[in-house]
């Protein structure tokens, strides 16, 4: 590993460029560093997005969100206009390892790395980023959802990155939320993960509603059948059962080390329901 | 008279099973030549595999330790630790 | 493949050195700079042990690029005693016996020291969620948390007196 | 917070130094990282070394062909299988236990077949990692993949592939005719069986499986190694016992014993694990051939694929009991993975599964069974934890059945003095029941649980060992002293060595400064392990402290031209007892001082055999709440009792029982080797191998229970391992209360937990 060569570019075209060679993005590095070292990727060059223009910081923009692509995830937690906006996605970024991980590890990173457990990623779909991915072609704005097409497969071109990801504005009583399971209490990948992003009315019944699962499908999916479980209901246990049908539903997990296929099933169920209800209650604060 | 018991699987294998046998020997370097005379080979067994417990204590590679008449030698498994 | 010309700031000190490119940081420190209280437990960033900290960030060594290092300030274990004398948090892991074989010591000292630098006063759940990064496989954590909260404590009164 | 139960004090000495909390010597060198560990040595010219493994759990190796890699510029040594001697098999005393040589050599280098995924095959040295590295690519291994076999169980199939053609196994009579994976049977039995369940009123009968678990020390193991073209060989390593180092390393490569000096490294964790050699004399292979130091540091996948795990095991428990609770008869049957090579062990388990307890009437059968798995190394009381998971998980059962309260049981069948154990000799000076009594006084055990959690309670019992220890003390001219030991310090001993010494000298414990020395600079000590250092090197060090106290008599006696039976030894000072004196006493830095005049320097070395390490017993008490519907299991209050000799260090010993329940909490949760069905490790790295992370467990309350041990001059005994036998079992127990059905399989992960609970409905 200690052979690969290390390219830091200061702009987007210069980027574009060491990419568009066959370089390797890198932003926060600590799943990159990981599986170069473990030999699961073939060693490249390595080109560090974290010096380019625009790929740093948290900014607020009409009404919606810009956080840079290799922003570190700790600073989402940090930033308290991020966090009373879009708590569930600040949790899910903020379940990205351990500390020193936070430090690093960004929200592009986990979405290009393109794990079917990548804890942000639910919460991003839920809440219906954006990301602004510059190439060759220039910039265009894709949905989240469009990056990830299968484990350790993205839509990329060649010489494309993620420069930013973009948050929509937030109606009132709005509220997102994620969770996961993991064997331990820190340090672990999702066995399963939800998110889950809430509209309600001013009566508190649901609007609009979406809920992502991580890690039971090569990649995160879209709960399909939350909108009929839950729009137009007030939160009782009769909605979050439907939920919980409608999350297993959409499962199609592995069995592997980290759990089983019925194991994963399962528990998509439960923390979308969790997830929905802790996102519920926040939106109703927030009337 | 030491009252020698044999609990290591070692040993009885090397005895056929018998588990109990008087030996004269006042030191544990006497008792294992008498064995060894008794069931020729089981005294490099012992040096090599086999902890004497007498009266209680656990010893091993201990040719000096002291039998009284009455002790109780029990031949054992060594053991390790981690 | 050449070696890049890295210039940082370690320890305070202005330090420069040579590294291939695709060298992590914490092997940097460790065989460039002659500064081995970093240690690597995983190379993956799971363990801990090779925590340092970065323009202020508590970071894994291991898990950055030595080049990455350029022009950055980087605080380890070697400079957290200052001045002849040991920090609280260092004296208070002796006096709660917070360590047995030693070995993830380093990184556990530079992450509480972390902690208690952006939060002078946690609890036991928040110290533990915040050292859950650096593994210890001697002590159970007992008196690892025990002298986190005894130091965090100590500070606490040094400043208000 | 921590509570010490005093017992009576038997023989009263006053200590003054036993039983403080003074900070460790070594402490400042590991709190600011200037401690140096195996990986931290550097010498000039060194060169790095890199090791290729096995892929295959299970191959002949057709050929080997290194001639690329070894032209590849700046490869100065490739090594194989070739450049060790073939040795004959010959068992050997170094390690805790006698291994086969043969069998290490081959474990150190896989020569003809590889044994399981990870297996060494040939090692580098170059001029740089990357260069080393990339010579790894280029060296050529064909193998003749063979079928493998991981599961204990299935190991011992007739139709298993078998790892050893000519295996046949040891302890049946008459011996099999043909081989097996299974290596050695073992046979514990007492009284009349048949006769002892016809008596009982219950009897309960259970079947219950661990999986393999790494010691899972957070340094991975490390050397630098160079030897000269004349063979003087120079070794820097972190291990638990820089003789046994020595010893391995003269066997393995053929060298006299005079020519290889080991020299110890910090250790950063062992626990067992650390009691034999893996990359040492590869390091020196390559060193022979480079002419140069060689440095070999594994990654953690390497630790996890190639370096001691202990057995997983399949254990089989029938114990039946009368209606008040006392037990009349116990049958156990365990089946333990050695991996490799044989060794699990299975033998210790045998003799621990039922030590605890007064049985007139059991059998106990043991088996050792190869897989194509790393050899098993020791992990603290070795073959222990499983057993008592499956004994305790049963007798937990039969008090919920009979209605007897969990500890009750256990002191209505708990051992005591004069008793005869289940392994052989006469109990003396135990003190299990002053520890069940402890633990069911303890406010844990009377504290309400709330709803749905559950509440464990198990024992454990671990032998301690003794065995041979050198120390030297020597005293400095202004009244300080050296302590010199051959024991390497995991976990704070230089600390009780100098308390020790310094109780003995009648000074502060920072008056005396410890050294661990290389293997030219002290006499020969068996390893630390087996919860021995204290113990046993302790009594060494006690013994050459007091060599020197008679000595200062003896100079002060002659200060006085009085004669030494005249001389009293107090609070570091000689007093004069002879009435015809008017003098004042003499201090130790006077008489320090004056050594050159009175005969030389004072100093004395004491190497022993130490007989009589007492066993320990420790009673553990758990409570767990659960998610029934993530199944994850959270450990919400833990108290480890324990009977500790006495305590020399309390904060270290209090140490060493929070250290080894957490280990037994990782153990029964979450800790398991996983193989997949290609017999390669699923999860060899620190995120997949789940050891319990800060925030996964509350503060261990350990409490400690002095009942000192006689053999030892201040009461010690072991106390390293005792704490990890009880916790699989308590963990377990507290989850079947919560649960309200028993898991016999650990790990209790969330997904069994969850299984498990919708197969209850």
């Amino acid at each position: 590993m200690s052979q690969l060569q290390y390219y830091a570019p200061g702009s987007v075209e210069d980027a574009v460029k060491a990419l568009g060679a066959g370089g390797r993005a890198m932003s926060g590095g600590t799943d990159l560093l990981v599986q170069l070292r473990a030999g699961r990727l073939p060693p490249g060059p390595i080109v560090d997005l974290k010096n380019v223009a625009g790929t740093q910081g948290i900014r607020q923009e009409n009404g919606g969100w810009i956080i840079g692509a290799a922003t570190p995830a700790a600073l989402l937690g940090e930033h308290a206009g991020l966090v009373a906006a879009w708590p569930g996605v600040v949790e899910g970024a903020g379940l990205i390892g351990s500390t020193q991980i936070q430090n690093r590890a960004s929200l592009a990173g986990n979405l290009c790395n393109a794990s079917p457990a990548a804890d942000s990623v639910p919460a991003l779909i839920a809440a219906r980023a954006t990301c602004i991915v510059a190439g060759p072609g220039g910039r265009r704005e894709v949905p989240v959802q469009a990056i990830v097409t299968g484990v350790g497969k993205t839509s990329l071109g060649p010489g494309e990155f993620v420069l930013e990801i973009r948050l929509p504005p937030r109606p009132p009583r709005a509220a997102d939320a994620y969770l996961r399971a993991i064997p331990r209490t820190e340090m672990d990948i999702a066995v399963a993960g939800a998110g889950a992003d809430i509209v309600l009315d001013e009566a508190g019944v649901c609007q609009d509603v979406r809920v992502v699962l991580g890690a039971v499908a090569p990649t995160a999916v879209i709960v399909a059948g939350a909108s009929a479980a839950l729009v137009g209901f007030r939160l009782d246990e009769a909605a979050l059962e439907r939920l919980d049908s409608a999350a297993q539903v959409v499962c199609r997990p592995i069995s592997d080390k980290r759990g089983t296929v019925e194991y994963r099933t399962r528990i998509a169920g439960v923390l979308a329901r969790r997830a929905v209800a802790i996102a519920w209650e926040r939106a109703e604060k927030r009337a | 008279m030491a009252q020698v018991v044999a609990v290591s699987s070692d040993v009885l294998a090397f005895t056929g099973g018998e588990t109990r046998f008087e030996v004269a020997a006042d030191t544990v370097r006497r008792l294992i030549l008498a064995l060894d005379e008794r069931f020729p080979g089981l005294g490099d067994l012992i040096e090599r595999r086999v902890a004497i417990a007498i009266d209680g204590e656990i010893h091993r590679n201990a040719w000096g330790a002291a039998l009284r008449p009455d002790s109780e030698v029990v031949l054992i498994d060594r053991i390790g630790g981690g | 493949m050449s070696k890049v010309h890295i210039r940082a700031r370690v320890n305070g000190d202005p330090v420069e050195f040579l590294a291939e490119q695709g060298m992590t940081l914490l092997d940097a420190l460790r065989d460039e700079l002659g500064l081995t209280g970093a240690k690597e437990g995983c190379g993956s960033g799971d363990c801990g042990a090779c925590s340092i900290m970065v323009d202020e960030r508590l970071v894994c060594s291991c898990l950055m690029l030595a080049p990455e290092a350029e022009g950055r300030r980087i605080e380890t274990i070697e400079g957290m005693a200052r001045d002849g004398g040991l920090h609280p948090l260092q004296r208070k892991f002796l006096e709660h016996a917070a360590l047995q074989c030693g070995f993830c010591t380093p990184g556990l000292l530079v992450a509480a020291k972390a902690l208690l630098d952006q939060n002078p006063d946690p609890t036991e759940t928040e110290t533990r969620f915040w050292l859950a990064g650096n593994l210890c496989r001697c002590t159970g954590y007992d008196k690892v948390i025990r002298a986190v909260m005894d130091a965090a404590a100590e500070l606490r009164q040094a400043h208000s007196a | 917070m921590t509570d010490v139960i005093d017992k009576p004090k038997q023989d009263g000495p006053d200590l003054k130094v036993v039983g403080t909390r003074p900070v460790r010597p070594d402490g400042v060198d590991k709190v600011t990282g200037r401690a140096a560990f195996g990986a931290d040595y550097r010498l000039p010219g060194m060169l790095t070394g890199r090791i290729l493994r096995s892929p295959h759990p299970h191959a002949r190796i057709v050929s080997i062909d290194t001639t690329k890699a070894k032209a590849l510029a700046g490869v100065k040594a490739v090594v194989t299988a070739a450049d060790f001697p073939d040795l004959d098999s010959e068992e050997y005393e170094a390690g805790e236990s006698a291994a086969d040589i043969r069998d290490l050599s081959l474990n150190v280098m896989a020569r003809h077949k590889v044994l399981y995924d990870g297996h060494a095959v040939a090692a580098v040295a170059a001029t740089s990692a990357s260069v080393a590295e990339e010579a790894l690519g280029l060296i050529e291994v064909v193998y003749e993949v063979l079928p493998h076999v991981t599961d204990v169980v299935e190991a011992m199939s007739p139709t298993a592939p078998l790892l050893h053609e000519g295996m046949i196994t040891q302890g049946v009579t008459p011996p099999p005719t043909r081989p097996s994976n299974i290596a050695k049977r073992f046979a514990s039995q007492r009284g009349d069986l048949e006769a002892g369940f016809a008596a009982a009123e219950v009897v309960i009968e259970d079947s219950f499986t661990t999986q393999a678990v790494h010691q899972g020390y957070i340094e991975p193991h490390a050397c630098v190694a160079t030897m000269t073209e004349d063979g003087q060989s120079v070794v820097w390593s972190s291990s638990q016992g820089q003789f046994m180092v020595r010893t391995y390393c003269a066997k393995l490569l053929g060298l006299e014993v005079a020519d290889v000096r080991v020299i110890p490294a910090e250790i950063g964790g062992g626990f067992g694990g650390k009691t034999t050699v893996y990359l040492e004399p590869v390091a020196l292979a390559l060193s022979r051939i480079s002419g140069a130091p060689v440095k070999l540091v594994m990654s953690r996948d390497e630790v996890f694929r190639a370096t001691g795990p202990t057995s997983g095991t399949a254990i089989t428990v029938k114990i039946g009991a009368t209606r008040d609770g006392r037990f009349t008869a116990a049958q156990v049957e365990l089946k333990y993975q050695a991996g490799a090579f044989p060794g699990s062990p299975a033998g210790a388990a045998v003799m621990t599964a039922l030590a605890c307890y007064d049985l007139e009437n059991f059998s106990i059968i043991g088996w050792d069974v190869v897989t194509n798995t790393p050899k098993v190394a020791a992990y603290r009381a070795p073959g222990a934890p499983m057993v008592a998971f499956a004994v305790e998980g049963v007798i937990d059962e039969l008090a919920r059945n009979l209605g007897i309260d969990p500890i009750a049981i256990r002191e209505l069948n708990g051992v005591r003095d004069g008793m005869k154990a289940s392994y052989g000799p006469t109990f003396r000076n135990i003190g299990f029941q002053e520890t069940l009594q402890a633990a069911r006084e303890h406010p844990h055990y009377s504290a309400p649980l709330a709803p749905g959690e559950g509440r464990g309670v198990a024992a454990g019992f671990w032998f301690n060992v003794g065995g041979e220890s050198t120390a030297a003390l020597h005293l400095n001219e202004d009244g300080s002293a050296v302590v010199v030991t051959g024991s390497p310090d995991i976990g704070g001993s230089r600390a009780s060595m100098a308390m020790m010494a310094a109780e003995v000298l009648g000074v502060g414990a920072d008056r005396v400064r410890p050294v661990v020395a290389d293997t030219a600079s002290i006499g020969f000590s068996m390893l630390t392990g087996g919860s021995r250092t204290t113990f046993a090197t302790g009594m060494a060090v006690t013994q050459a402290a007091q060599k020197v106290v008679e000595s200062l008599k003896a100079r002060a006696a002659m200060t006085w031209e009085t004669g030494a039976e005249h001389v009293a030894w107090e609070n570091g000072q000689a007093i004069c007892l002879d009435p015809a004196k008017d003098v004042k006493a003499l201090s130790l830095a006077e008489l320090a001082a004056n050594a050159a005049r009175t005969g030389g320097p004072i100093s004395a070395e004491v190497s022993l055999n130490a007989q009589g390490a007492g066993p320990g017993f420790g009673v553990h008490i758990c409570d767990v709440a659960i998610d029934r519907e993530t199944g994850h299991v959270a450990i919400t209050r833990y108290t480890a009792v324990q009977d500790v000799g006495r305590a020399i260090h309390p904060a270290y010993v209090e140490g060493q029982i929070q250290g080894g329940a957490a280990q037994g909490i990782g153990w029964a949760l979450n800790e398991e080797y996983v193989f997949g069905d290609d017999g390669r490790m699923q999860n060899s790295g620190f995120l997949d191998y789940r050891m319990p992370v800060a925030s996964d467990l509350p503060m261990i309350e350990a409490v400690m229970v002095e009942v000192p041990n006689p053999r030892h001059p201040f009461g010690a005994k072991g106390v390293g391992e005792v704490p990890i036998v009880p916790p699989l079992a308590a963990v377990a127990n507290a989850v079947r209360g919560a649960l309200g059905f028993r898991m016999a399989h650990l790990p209790l992960s969330p997904p069994k937990v969850r299984a498990a609970l919708d197969r209850s409905g």
